[in-house]
């Protein structure tokens, strides 16, 4: 467009100004990459220049030494995480249909419900339930957290998938009633193939959050159940503190949510919008 | 194949009306057409005689019996979806199988592969089979969703818009196509269209829809030259009818048809109804003529003044928009008869009255019978 | 008013895959000051591209475009004072219709305030929006978006007024009604206007030219008669007319009949060329001889089994069968016919309205 | 043949049943903690005795806990105006064709991927001055006298400087978004029209983006009123009680002192004022969606 030629002054100047903007957004996530490769000694003298070593890695893994707190907090995180994500599916997947395709007395409220769990502060359920483990033996558990963290992923798995079943047109499901099947074959022949990308993408990023949240572990275990997050925080509270050897964990504890958001690109908008946005 | 009654539907979402009292019958065999503007309730219509949809109130009966609360999965109708509902993850081919292969017909292969070679080849969509739906025009898709209803027998056809996505010569040709197939299948259709030329192409009878009620059944020779109403004459004929708001008056032992501004006075004799009611008067466009010179005017006819509005080319004809008073009238003229002509001219036109219609738009626009 | 030339105008899109598309071929073309001419082709001919180029929304790759005379192209779509309805209205969707009637005139800062709302008044008077003047485009029915497209582009008296399927979201009826009005008021303002359709029925109802264009070649320019009786190829003659016309392949003989199979052999003027022709007839042009129309008095050219007979009242079609000719004919009588499928009917071709085209070149031969 | 109409209602009952057995879980918890803000049940006390209103009495006349709200509310403002206006800002210089802006835009969600807690402590150490970059910087540009977060400024400053570093780009998503689902006739139309690009911006991009910078809005104010990891991994509600949110007030009452029924009663006015808010915007944004809707 020959209107371009007069904005080209304005054009760079915006780049530059983004240029700037991705350099403190990733500054952050340098320094802590560059904080986990100094050795003990470079950690508090130099802030560019250094001689870059895994020693933090292997000493946060234990490796050498025989066992890992580190690799049991990891653990633990991935045993809460993968298990709230699939008990969210089993349960929401049915759930997100019904709120989709049928127009029945509660549907709202059910959905408003959830939605009033992502938006409520933890602690106002923790603090009973806190008392409730102690009481039932599921203080500082698997079971407990997974149970606690459906706080952070059921809501989010049934109004995404809600809003992925709404997507779809009902002609299809009707389709094939008519041409023959019934209501469970079209679900399962028709709706489910054209979701499962979806599905996946939602999987993810329930994933991450139940990951990334802290509260819930923080509060509801101790030593068992403990995640990676807490386990990350208790790194700074000793005291003769690493600040490497703190950095490396934290980059390991970033790392998973990290790749896995690179796979859900498309619909993480959708998704941290709960449905609100579509791209 | 079967008969197909729809009695007494009522079908609400929420506080809508999507049908109100709709109650019509399809005979066994018969092509019945449901026209209507979108948002008429003709798709509501079909999913509730698909059971996609559960009326309100109102019974659905196929061969007399009541079918109300049986799944759509055992009615054993096939439906055409306007949305066509094509299955985005199949190819043309097993879109085509996906009713032959379900658990209700199991068809053999080789039985599903011949049948389905026919009837693609009779849609011109052979050479698609391959292909994902995904991939295709939206004429080809209409074509493959037509082909996954007309694949499999079944004891009634739905048909939501199957052609409106065509472009015009493969309409058409389509439309004849199904007109060739109809006649010799005989299943009994329901058809549902927003496109009178189909309705009138097609139906044995049709039902004129608007607003969520039926206006008229009717043949189609009846619901064209005896329409129940304001509603149904608009429906059919291009240009519409033209309606010029007035009143009734009886001149001199003659009912005559008086505009609202007096410009345009017709006799319209034999009408059972009384001077002085307010009418609209419904004129087709092809039931008006311009008169050339002074040549002599049949007895049968009568002429007005009236000034040109616009002139539009229409191939050999051209529509003529003249004004009368306030009243704009259109009529279709060879287009030798209009050509010469300027906007503003002053021209006479002619008019039969045995050919117009009178309604009542006190009484929800009926027409007056003679 | 001004007049508008196009001169040697072509577009090419490049895209980083793929060979670059040419969009618009060398396109020459002067509309006359207050001239509507329509520029009428299937979607994907370069029609709105050729549009958009005259409103400075894309990029000319070659050639120039003037405006009353005065080269257009260094200037943005700001500095150009066209007027646009766009295809989809392109409305303001926060505004209400008279900010959005008034955005133009607000932009250039034209008349003071009191007059501005004068001018506002007087075009929503003229094409009936007074009553949604307050109203946002959410709530008007589309023939009133149509509407407010249309008085947006008029408002600020363009030199030259551009509108793009102004009519394609409108129902039948309001088409119709629409299609007249915006005849009617063309005319009485006399604004230079290129429309750009799909649509040949509404090209040739509303313009006094019609460019006929297809996969970015203008295939004929000429009058709605020009282009109906007298097609310059094999394109135009399949996309003017409904019913479309008639296209038969067959080959040509020297002395002049085409023959379409061995029995069926449609005598016409053309001397000197021979070979694979394609033979075009309207519907309307083909005359049904005998018992049941004889209106004709013509000599029959082939007997017919009829195939599907259509009563649309207004008019009757029938789809028929011409002995060993694959492509159907399709014929369009009065309204009354009476026929039934199987029935065998003789049917002529009208002589001045049978056209040839070279079946190659797409050609037209006389 | 039939299937009776009952069996048919039921079918999305049937389906739902499951979550409204998850929601009963949750919700049983939730409604024993309130419960709780009518007793004195604490670690020290496992018999409470019956108190009525006296634990909303004494917290809603504590100075702590109109200190928090105070720390809370200007947490959530301040944080919820700066990532939305910065934000929008790098939404609008992403959206448009330029190579810079197109590379640029794929690290855009790399902050909001880190968690809350692991960002807290990143901070923690980019901020100590021993190790971290902020130091130097600040010396290099000849600003001395840093001290890290030891002053109740420097920590309220910070904690929204993590917060907005970790969310700014959420609304710069939703924006973005938003931005390229706009038509682009009504630009062309503006074009045509003259109007400049701060005509365009005020009178169309602005208010057809609003839908999308509400969710925006929603989403970040919401979650600020509840924010507890990046203030308790950078501060830990310090220095003194200088960023002391509620659920971290909450937090030291429930969980480090055991006193159920204090702690539960900050949180259930928290809650309180949370799902006031939450009900107010959401229906707000259903009138501005609603009226975004059917405009073409």
């Amino acid at each position: 467009m020959s209107g371009k030629a007069g904005l080209r002054g304005r054009g760079v100047l915006a780049d530059l100004v983004l240029v700037v903007y991705f350099l403190l957004s990733l500054a952050p996530v340098v320094f802590i990459v560059a904080l986990s490769l100094k050795s003990n000694a470079e950690q508090t003298s130099t802030y560019l220049r250094f001689t870059p070593t895994l020693d933090n890695y292997r000493a946060v893994l234990g490796i050498g030494a025989g066992e890992s707190a580190y690799l049991r907090f990891f653990l633990a995180s991935l045993i809460c995480a993968v298990g709230a994500v699939l008990v969210s599916l089993v349960i929401g997947v049915p759930a997100a249909y019904a709120a989709a395709r049928f127009r029945f007395r509660g549907s709202e409220g059910l959905l408003f419900t959830l939605l009033s769990f992502r938006f409520a502060p933890e602690l106002v359920v923790i603090i009973p339930l806190g008392v409730l483990y102690q009481q039932l033996g599921l203080y500082d558990t698997y079971v407990g957290m997974i149970w606690a963290l459906q706080l952070v992923t059921m809501p989010l798995v049934v109004w995404i998938l809600r809003s992925f079943f709404q997507d779809l047109p009902p002609d299809l499901e009707q389709a094939a009633l008519l041409d023959g099947y019934s209501r469970r074959q079209a679900f399962v022949k028709t709706v489910l193939p054209l979701v499962r990308p979806g599905v996946a993408a939602v999987c993810l990023l329930a994933f991450i959050f139940a990951w990334n949240n802290f509260i819930l572990p923080f509060t509801l275990t101790s030593s068992e159940a403990q995640t990676v997050t807490v386990s990350s925080l208790a790194f700074l509270g000793g005291n003769q503190v690493r600040f490497n050897l703190v950095a490396a964990g934290a980059v390991m504890a970033v790392l998973p949510p990290l790749v896995l958001a690179l796979f859900i690109q498309r619909y993480l908008v959708r998704g941290l919008s709960f449905g609100a946005v579509k791209s | 194949m079967a008969a197909l009654e729809l009695a007494g539907i009522r079908k609400t979402y929420g506080r809508t009306v999507a049908l109100d009292e709709a109650t019509f019958d399809v005979r066994d065999g018969e092509f019945f057409c449901l026209l209507g503007p979108s948002g008429a309730g003709k798709t509501t219509t079909l999913k509730v005689a698909a059971g996609l949809a559960e009326p309100s109130v109102g019974v659905v009966r196929l061969d007399g019996v009541d079918v109300t609360d049986v799944e759509p999965t055992r009615r054993d109708l096939a439906m055409c979806f306007e949305s066509y509902a094509l299955y985005p993850q199949h190819n043309v081919f097993d879109n085509l199988a996906f009713p032959l292969r379900s658990p209700r017909r199991r068809m053999p292969a080789e039985r599903t592969r011949q049948r389905i070679l026919d009837i693609t080849t009779l849609l011109g969509i052979d050479h698609l089979l391959d292909r994902p739906v995904t991939q295709l025009s939206n004429g080809q898709r209409q074509r493959v969703a037509l082909g996954r209803v007309l694949v499999r027998p079944a004891s009634a056809y739905l048909l939501d818009e199957p052609l409106s996505h065509l472009d015009a010569r493969l309409r058409a040709s389509m439309r004849a196509e199904l007109k060739a197939i109809s006649g010799e299948d005989g299943t009994t259709t329901l058809y549902v269209t927003h496109d009178y030329v189909e309705a009138l192409s097609l139906a044995d009878r049709i039902g004129v829809l608007d607003a969520g009620r039926i206006r008229q059944i009717g043949t189609p020779r009846e619901v064209w030259s005896e329409p129940a109403d304001t509603v149904v004459a608009r429906s059919f004929g291009k240009p519409a009818i033209n309606l010029v708001d007035g009143a009734i008056a009886a001149a001199g032992g003659v009912l005559t048809f008086v505009s609202t501004d007096g410009a345009l006075r017709l006799p319209v004799p034999g009408l059972r109804t009384s001077p002085g009611v307010r009418a609209q008067l419904g004129i087709r466009p092809r039931d008006l003529g311009l008169l050339r010179g002074a040549g002599d005017l049949p007895s049968s006819l009568v002429c007005f003044d009236a000034a040109i509005y616009v002139l539009e080319h229409l191939g050999r004809q051209t529509e003529v928009t003249v004004r009368v008073g306030a009243a704009l009238l259109s009529l279709v003229v060879p287009r030798e008869v209009a050509d010469g002509h300027v906007l503003d001219d002053k021209v006479v036109v002619t008019f039969d009255p045995a050919a117009a219609h009178v309604f009542l738009p006190d009484d929800g626009g009926r027409r007056v019978v003679r | 008013m001004s007049n508008l030339v196009l001169y040697g105008v072509r577009k090419v899109f490049r895209s980083r895959r793929g060979a670059p598309v040419e969009a618009v071929r060398r396109m020459d073309l002067e509309v006359r000051s207050g001239e509507l001419v329509a520029l009428l082709g299937p979607s994907g001919c370069g029609k709105s591209t050729t549009l958009r180029m005259i409103a400075g929304l894309e990029d000319v790759t070659d050639g120039d475009i003037l405006i009353g005379g005065r080269s257009v192209l260094g200037l943005r779509p700001q500095e150009r004072n066209v007027g646009v309805a766009f295809e989809n209205y392109g409305l303001y969707p926060p505004l209400t219709v008279a900010a959005n009637l008034a955005f133009g005139l607000d932009a250039r800062r034209l008349g003071r305030a009191r007059e501005r709302r004068a001018r506002i008044h007087d075009v929503a008077r003229r094409i009936g929006l007074l009553d949604v003047l307050d109203a946002r485009p959410a709530s008007l029915s589309s023939g009133q978006k149509q509407r407010v497209a249309l008085g947006r582009a008029i408002i600020r008296a363009p030199d030259v007024l551009l509108l793009d399927e102004p009519l394609s979201r409108l129902d039948a009826a309001q088409r119709d009604l629409t299609r007249r009005e915006l005849r009617r008021l063309q005319r009485e303002l006399g604004y230079t206007t290129v429309l750009v359709t799909h649509d040949q029925e509404e090209a040739l109802s509303l313009a006094d030219r019609v460019v006929v264009m297809d996969e970015g070649r203008v295939r004929q320019v000429g009058t709605p008669d020009e282009v109906y009786d007298d097609p310059a190829d094999v394109f135009v003659a399949g996309f003017v007319g409904e019913p479309a016309m008639n296209l038969l392949p067959g080959v040509l003989e020297g002395g002049g009949p085409v023959w379409l199979s061995p029995h069926v052999a449609v005598p016409t003027d053309i001397r000197g060329a021979a070979g694979d022709v394609v033979l075009g007839v309207r519907p309307e042009d083909v005359i049904l001889v005998g018992p049941d129309a004889d209106r004709s008095g013509g000599v029959a050219d082939a007997v017919a089994h009829v195939l599907v007979v259509e009563d649309l009242l207004e008019c009757t079609l029938l789809t028929v069968e011409l002995p060993g000719v694959e492509r159907r004919l399709v014929v369009q009588t009065g309204p009354g016919l009476r026929a039934v499928p199987g029935q065998a009917v003789s049917v002529a071709f009208h002589r001045l309205r049978t056209y040839v085209f070279d079946a190659k070149t797409g050609e037209r031969l006389r | 043949m039939g299937t009776p109409r009952w069996r048919r209602r039921l079918r999305p009952y049937l389906l739902a049943m499951p979550a409204v057995l998850l929601c009963v879980g949750i919700l049983y918890p939730f409604f024993v903690g309130v419960g709780y803000t009518v007793f004195n049940f604490s670690d020290a006390n496992r018999t409470p005795s019956f108190v009525g209103v006296r634990n909303f009495v004494d917290i809603l006349s504590s100075d702590t806990f109109w200190h928090s709200a105070q720390v809370t509310v200007s947490f959530a403002v301040v944080a919820t105006v700066v990532e939305t206006v910065v934000g929008v800002g790098i939404a609008l210089l992403l959206h448009r064709s330029s190579l810079v802006a197109r590379i640029l835009e794929r690290f855009l969600i790399v902050p909001l991927m880190v968690a809350p807690i692991i960002a807290a402590i990143m901070w923690k150490l980019i901020l100590l001055p021993e190790v971290g970059w902020v130091r130097p910087i600040l010396s290099a540009a000849g600003v001395e006298g840093y001290r890290g977060t030891d002053s109740a400024l420097a920590a309220f400053f910070w904690s929204v400087v993590v917060d907005a570093w970790l969310y700014t780009p959420f609304v710069a998503i939703l924006a973005l978004v938003g931005l390229r689902s706009l038509p682009r006739s009504p630009f062309e139309a503006a074009a045509v029209d003259g109007a400049n690009w701060w005509l365009t911006f005020r009178r169309l991009i602005l208010p057809m983006l609003w839908p999308y910078i509400l969710v925006a809005v929603i989403f970040r104010f919401m979650d600020c009123l509840k924010v507890f990891d990046i203030i308790y991994g950078l501060t830990a509600g310090g220095p003194g009680d200088a960023t002391t949110t509620l659920q971290i007030s909450a937090y030291l009452e429930a969980i480090t002192y055991a006193r159920y029924s204090r702690g539960m009663t900050f949180m259930l006015i928290l809650w309180v004022v949370v799902y006031a808010s939450s009900f107010v915007l959401v229906r707000y944004l259903g009138r501005v969606q609603s009226r975004a809707a059917g405009s073409v």
